[in-house]
């Protein structure tokens, strides 16, 4: 076997940043950071060739010295592993690093609704580390977490979460997962996704994965399953049986929502595809590699030649050409009418996208067919290549090549004050954002938003539909946007309110020795306080 | 394992960091938080999203500064990140009160923040420290940690008179008890209706640091919670020689608000005109009220709840419990607290519980492990009709197994959309019984 | 034959001796049901049990009064037995006001209900007579009549002076507009805020005759509401020389709450510091919890509606759809007027909502036959996500069958119970978001 | 054949007043009326005998100058024949007079509920009369309403409802029930249910059973179902078939809930039995007479002694005696500890029933096994006999032989001015009602009540412990209406408040003549007004 891309061996993932050159700041057109990310060169090199090293590959980064709230690798475990329905996840950490734990509960009974699975909670523990535990060391804790986990749940796997305060104080939680393995008879499995470890939270996905084919993903499976494919996937509908039960394929979802053994049998699956490249390329690369599945190289699922393309290449694998292209037609013929209707509501109307990388290349993709204008686009990250680097998985090339360029293609990890500038730069009559803490702040500018939650409501010919449909709904909002923002007063200076490059802190390091006067105001009101 | 240990399963608070948000609570307040990434997203999601989807504003939520602590801060310290941070917060937000609040990391490696913050204090920024690292309590303890912060750091010293009737509220804790909006204004609207001044520290009539500037002037300091606050309150008597008045429960209903009423104006020493004339008019349209709701809860055909298990934090679960057993008449199966109170505030809540109204008594429980409160109410045979249930959203499911009645009222909670709900006071006492009959009616 | 005629499937609402309704609206006054057995059980469960199961006070539902007429009453009349039901009920009833309402019977059989109550009257006692025959028209006819013979033969003449800032508030049907007693206490808190002297005819805060007395010495009447209460308004006018204000939609939200009341103060012509201040003050709460609302608006992950239809009586289905299609940006795809309004107020009625907000217009239908109603609501095809239906119990399986998120607005309604909620005004407002997003969110 | 009781040749029902004496006003000790009712004599009479005729038969009956809201025929119609899944009920009638089918519609959807059938509207049409109908007459309009039935809703059968305008003016449904009939191709029944007609409501269920007599049951069943029993019933929970079940039978609720074919197949059943005699009772009787259907000869089904006999009278026609006995020892058994643990807890307590006639009469049974005192009942009708007539069919005189006498048992219709007095003289700690307007007012006066909205909750023995746990429940909300008592002012004059006696009126008629002095008050206040 060839050396492998991704080292099954480790417990550890190597992050993004790393293993990738993921970004988290560009400011630019997107054709530029097409040609800066030079795809091609690293897709040679992951396939071990070489094509230059070092520095010249490492993309030209924005830095900001301003952040604002934001996600994390373990969050990302936990909507990922704490969403499996009959494994455990422990939180190793205090008791805030299982905050959001509320919120994929909610996640995952809307994800179980959708995927017809009755309705339960996620499994879930923390060890709840207090002062004297960060002194004296938590992993008696642990080990007694483990076994409550076992006796609690009856669990086929535990995982484990290593978190910020647990990183710090060396926390040993593959020795103790090790140790503990024969005692609770199922599979422990440690999960290295401390929150400050990885710039971006993408990494948390690369690290769930990393878990469940180490440990969980059955290495020699006994029978291959035909009519079985590997969608890589969160918790969105089910659209895709119906895309694919025409080329006799039956669906298999990982990671939420999935039981043990649905993850188990994802190396008998015939192939692994994906609704995201950006989410999916790990797992469907580490199948290819180490457990001969092989991945769709094709472009996203999104838009009419996306999905054409999507749907042949699987076709392929599958055999069904034939049926393929049947489908592909009477789908072209069928969503006409209906489109050509929203095209006519949409003339003249513009959107700008705000998510995670590939994703934002699917989005924009239904808007150009849509007819909506995009002059701007918001991406949390930048991959210049994915871990598959397969020849069709250039999503953003794919994206400019087939719909055209974007002038102001930001890449910047949930910055809201960045907002006013962004969107003063480019026209929008609305927003499609999929995270949390853009959308209020873009509403308060006066723009409505659509957030994209159930994530699979834009994919395949359909999705386009969908798509125009809700979006008919989000501009429909606009007046509330509008009265909205005459009454909220953002948290923002008039000056940098009056700035316009989202990157001004960044481009101009020297207004921050120029602060404003201190508390000219408060002393006022002290004296007439005191008066 | 079904016995207490460190485990903690469906988690009902969040850790000491997510008092950045009782910062938000402030108006013209700006948190800056020196965590990971990932830390206020998680405590936010739980106490504005995942809590009746509450919401955020101003330099909350999305807005919030954040130092999103790297591999290369923990390495290296994280003092010069801060201070990048604190500049160019102070650079571009409009902020009338600055609250650095920091989380696990900055105390693990040592940080000196304090020294730092100290430095733009002393050139008349408006500016306060916190250390809120997550391991050293949970959300409550930061939110008194957050209090006495900004009395000392920011209020600071005062010497001159007290105003008599003027009297400091200190009450729900701001994002995490749900209904805390509505609460404040329906307790604030009672105590004016009664003759005082009240200042209100948070929330929507809060006027911003104007109002923390009026603390120490107050002729007294009302703690209404069983127990959080109390610690700021007994700070205050001794910084500023303020005495307080601590009520554990909140009042509901015509009755219990009355009484609060006179508690408090018997305490202030005010006169007695201004608050008798404004129970009575309270009480006409309360009973007003009262009296139509008596028609269908004599009535109505298709069964109701008359028993009840409840699973919240300490003022919560007080003060339903109180209304629904003393004053409606259902009966308590299990009250179980899971907000942790310290030690030395269990025995009074313990008696609290005994003593509900005639009759009536529930061994109160504390446990914080949703494992356990889960078996816990479980365990318990309701005799007969449909039970209510009142606890997060964890318990939906356990709601379903024993064919309940189920609304959540305490986080997290994701069922139901809160703005400015309020079970409080007079008015507060209508929804609530609007809350739980809706449930029970219908043929839906 | 699905066309219109005379048949009414699913009614929405009753007839006018239902009216004694709003003689128990107002404190202290007593009602006395002329009719047969029957007659008042049904209207009262149509309008108070039916209805959020409101529920009834002092000498309504149970304690009424009523003749219960027999075959021997048909065959000899009636009179003797009204006769005995007065006399009983003024010595065993405390009332301030008697009013004999009579229904079907009486009007058939031609008992002369007028001379035997002027008898009364003309002892002195508090004694109104009005024909509410049932054939006559509905309940909100039978109101509008009962308005009309208290004014005449109660409060009679008056040519004293008019009191500037005093106004009479002529709202929602009382018991019939199901928010009623909520949305009176909104709209007077809010014209009250804005300077005014707020006379109010009905509910919890209407202080009985006393206030009817008042009703001549008003500057002018405020008629705030689609139809109902216009002929009074035009009656008084003429008995009084009152001006009178017609407001057709009853404001909610801030924007629409503020341009009331100046419409209101500029017709009254009083001063405008006050109701400016007041706007202000009520502006920043009510957008601190929009502003709140607006993140889970803006950011929530599992779908809202985006479309609406709606059917109900005229004050409810313009007020709704005005501040949803305007203010959040709902789309109505369907709305009904079901409480059949006198023509001459149509057409006014089809142009408010022709001008619902910029670009967006839906062409009002007036039905009252519920199966007719039912077919156009599943006639209307929603286009994406799950639609919202605001209707009455009747629709509860038609929203079924659309998968829609549903709930009750007009009479009947049965899936929630209903003390002093209120839709309207600024505080309203949050409560419907309250109410529709809390259908919306979740994972039940 | 002999000549029936029941006449379903004729469209109209005789008046329960006339057909079996019944009264609405009473009050003495409960013995005393068992004497005047002289059942058995009456009994003698149904079945053809003689035993005196006339005035001899009236019972002495108090009159009241004042009443209050209640309920009639036309309404009790709406809540049966109104609450059928596939037949349509007209209101010939102005709106109002269909005020009340919402809140029937919500009884149908909770009784559908509880017999697992699917939800449905009912199906009820009024033909919306106007003051111009009064005049001309308003046939047309009801037979353009009879063709809307049919087109609508395509029901089995048509039901025209006669209200009281439509009485006075004459309408003649039975012709245009007659003329329309082969139009429309279902049965069109003609009820005659206007309110004024009979002095209690209770008509109505018989005018509601005469009509399905008449036209659905099936005249001629071509089988028996031998394991068929008729219940006529309510919308109650079924445990019916839980007791039943041991002997072998399936039950046939009438009517509330039923289709039109188990309505007309009750001819076919083995026998008709009932969880109220007075509800029960005409339509057992015609079942007999003209179909061939016994009915159950047996004491309600309350109470332990109640229930023992009643099932070994249904045992006995089903020719399952053993089985019977065996249940009966098993059940009783079953429940001792539980009924110890309840009359311990009821101990010293009291309570009221006030529901109609022979319901009362099955609930204060249940009273009586727990252990709860009741020197007093309130009943809205007394029958001195039931259509049946049977001689296990005197229940007031069962209630009493079993349970001991009731010194203050009052017959009353829904006068709650009467409450103040009737709950000053007997001790209570509660009270049991089943009709709308008289819990709220007793609540006023500071008691808790229980409404018995699922009329099936006392029976058998099993209900007898549900009875009890539900009471515990209700006994809890006693402070509740202690403090209303405080706040709530009654309607009601001091002068009436001091009476004892809530017959007073109609014993004292001359306090008529002395009314308070009119409008002081009022005057002064018009005085001061203009002043």
């Amino acid at each position: 076997m060839a050396k492998t891309i991704i080292n099954l061996d480790m417990t550890e993932v190597e992050n993004r940043e790393f293993r990738l050159g993921t970004i988290i700041g560009w400011d630019g057109k997107a054709s530029d950071l097409i040609q800066q990310s030079a795809y091609d060169e690293r897709s040679v090199k992951k396939h071990g060739g070489c094509a230059g090293k070092g520095l010249g590959c490492r993309l030209c980064e924005l830095q900001s010295p301003l952040n604002q709230e934001t996600m994390c690798s373990n969050a990302i475990v936990q909507c990922q592993i704490g969403n499996l329905t009959d494994c455990v996840l422990i939180d190793h950490a205090p008791i805030g690093c299982s905050g959001e734990n509320s919120k994929f509960n909610l996640s995952m009974h809307n994800g179980l609704k959708r995927r017809g699975k009755p309705l339960q909670n996620t499994l879930n523990i923390s060890t709840n580390l207090k002062e004297k535990d960060m002194v004296f060391g938590a992993s008696d804790k642990l080990r007694r977490t483990i076994r409550d986990a076992k006796d609690r749940y009856n669990p086929k796997a535990i995982f484990i979460g290593m978190a910020c305060a647990t990183a710090i104080i060396g926390e040993d939680i593959d020795s103790v997962a090790e140790e503990m393995e024969p005692e609770v008879g199922v599979p422990v499995v440690p999960l290295h996704c401390e929150g400050f470890r990885s710039k971006h939270w993408s990494t948390g996905f690369d690290v769930a994965f990393h878990g469940v084919l180490r440990q969980i993903v059955n290495r020699h499976p006994e029978k291959k399953q035909k009519d079985l494919l590997n969608i890589v996937a969160l918790w969105g509908t089910d659209y895709f049986s119906e895309m694919l039960k025409p080329l006799g394929l039956r669906v298999n979802y990982l990671l939420d929502c999935a039981s043990f053994d649905e993850i188990r049998q994802a190396s008998e699956a015939i192939a692994t595809a994906t609704f995201c490249d950006t989410l999916g390329g790990y797992m469907a690369t580490a199948l290819e590699e180490s457990f001969g599945v092989p991945q769709i190289d094709a472009p996203q699922p999104y838009g009419i030649r996306g999905t054409d393309e999507w749907l042949r290449a699987i076709a392929k694998v599958a055999g069904k050409e034939n049926e393929a292209e049947e489908y592909i037609e009477s789908e072209h013929r069928r969503i006409a009418p209906k489109l050509a209707e929203l095209r006519n509501f949409f003339k003249g109307k513009n959107g700008i996208v705000m998510t995670g990388s590939a994703y934002a290349h699917g989005l924009i993709s239904v808007l150009s067919e849509l007819g909506i204008g995009h002059d701007a686009a918001l991406l949390f990250h930048h991959d210049p290549i994915y871990d598959g680097g397969g020849k069709h998985q250039d999503t953003l090339k794919e994206l400019i090549d087939t719909y055209g360029d974007i002038p102001h293609y930001t890449v910047s990890k949930t910055r809201a004050f960045q907002l006013p500038q962004l969107l003063k730069r480019a026209k929008t009559n609305f927003l499609i954002i999929r995270h949390p803490g853009l959308a209020s702040v873009a509403g308060h500018l006066g723009f409505p938003t659509l957030t994209m939650g159930d994530e699979h409501i834009p994919v395949g010919y359909e999705g386009i539909l969908r798509v125009g449909e809700m979006l008919k709904g989000v501009i429909a909002r606009t007046k509330f946007n509008r009265i909205l923002k005459r009454h909220v007063k953002l948290p923002y200076s008039d000056w940098w309110l009056s700035q316009s490059d989202p990157f001004y802190l960044t481009n101009h390091p020297e207004v921050l020795d120029d602060l404003p006067r201190a508390a000219g105001k408060e002393k006022q009101e002290l004296i007439q306080a005191s008066a | 394992m079904t016995t207490k240990s460190n485990s903690i399963s469906d988690p009902r608070y969040s850790c000491a960091v997510g008092a950045t948000n009782s910062v938000v609570a402030i108006r013209g307040a700006v948190p800056i938080a020196n965590c990971s990434p990932g830390c206020q997203l998680k405590q936010t999601a739980f106490l504005t999203f995942e809590n009746g989807f509450q919401g955020s504003v101003y330099a909350g939520a999305g807005n919030m500064p954040s130092a999103n602590s790297t591999e290369n801060d923990i390495v290296f310290g994280g003092i010069k990140t801060l201070d990048e941070l604190v500049k160019s917060t102070l650079k571009i937000f409009k902020g009338d009160l600055y609250v650095v609040l920091t989380g696990c990391v900055g105390g693990l490696i040592g940080d000196d923040v304090p020294s730092l913050v100290r430095k733009y204090h002393e050139k008349g920024y408006p500016i306060v420290a916190v250390d809120t690292a997550g391991f050293k309590g949970n959300n409550l303890y930061g939110h008194e940690e957050v209090v006495d912060a900004i009395i000392d750091q920011f209020v600071g010293d005062y010497h001159g008179k007290k105003q008599k009737g003027l009297v400091n509220l200190w009450f729900e804790t701001p994002y995490f008890n749900q209904n805390w909006r509505g609460d404040y204004q329906e307790i604030a609207r009672i105590l004016r209706g009664a003759g005082f001044n009240v200042n209100i520290p948070f929330g929507p009539e809060n006027n911003g640091v104007k109002d923390w500037r009026r603390i120490p002037k107050a002729q007294f300091n009302l703690v209404l919670s069983p127990w959080v606050g109390v610690r700021n309150a007994e700070h205050l008597q001794e910084k500023y020689g303020q005495p307080f008045l601590h009520i554990s429960e909140i009042p509901i209903g015509g009755e219990a608000t009355s009484e609060f009423i006179r508690n408090v104006v018997k305490f202030a020493g005010i006169d007695k005109l201004q608050s008798e004339k404004f129970i009575r008019e309270e009480n006409r349209i309360y009973y007003y009220y009262l009296e139509h709701f008596s028609e269908f809860f004599a009535e109505y055909w298709y069964g109701m709840p008359s028993e009840f298990a409840i699973a919240a934090d300490s003022a919560y679960t007080l003060a339903y419990t109180k209304f629904l057993a003393d004053q409606i008449g259902l009966i308590p199966r299990k009250a179980i607290i899971t907000d942790d109170p310290p030690q030395k505030f269990r025995a009074e809540l313990e008696r609290l519980f005994h003593d509900l109204t005639e009759g009536v008594d529930v061994q109160v429980e504390f446990e914080e492990d949703g494992y356990l409160i889960e078996k816990a109410i479980d365990g318990v045979k309701f005799s007969s009709g449909k039970p209510l249930i009142l606890a997060s959203s964890w318990e939906l499911t356990i709601a379903n197994k024993k064919k309940a009645l189920f609304f959540e009222i305490t986080p997290p909670s994701s069922e139901s959309l809160i703005i400015n709900r309020s079970f409080a006071g007079y008015k507060g006492a209508l929804n609530l019984l609007e809350k739980i009959y809706s449930a029970s009616v219908g043929g839906k």
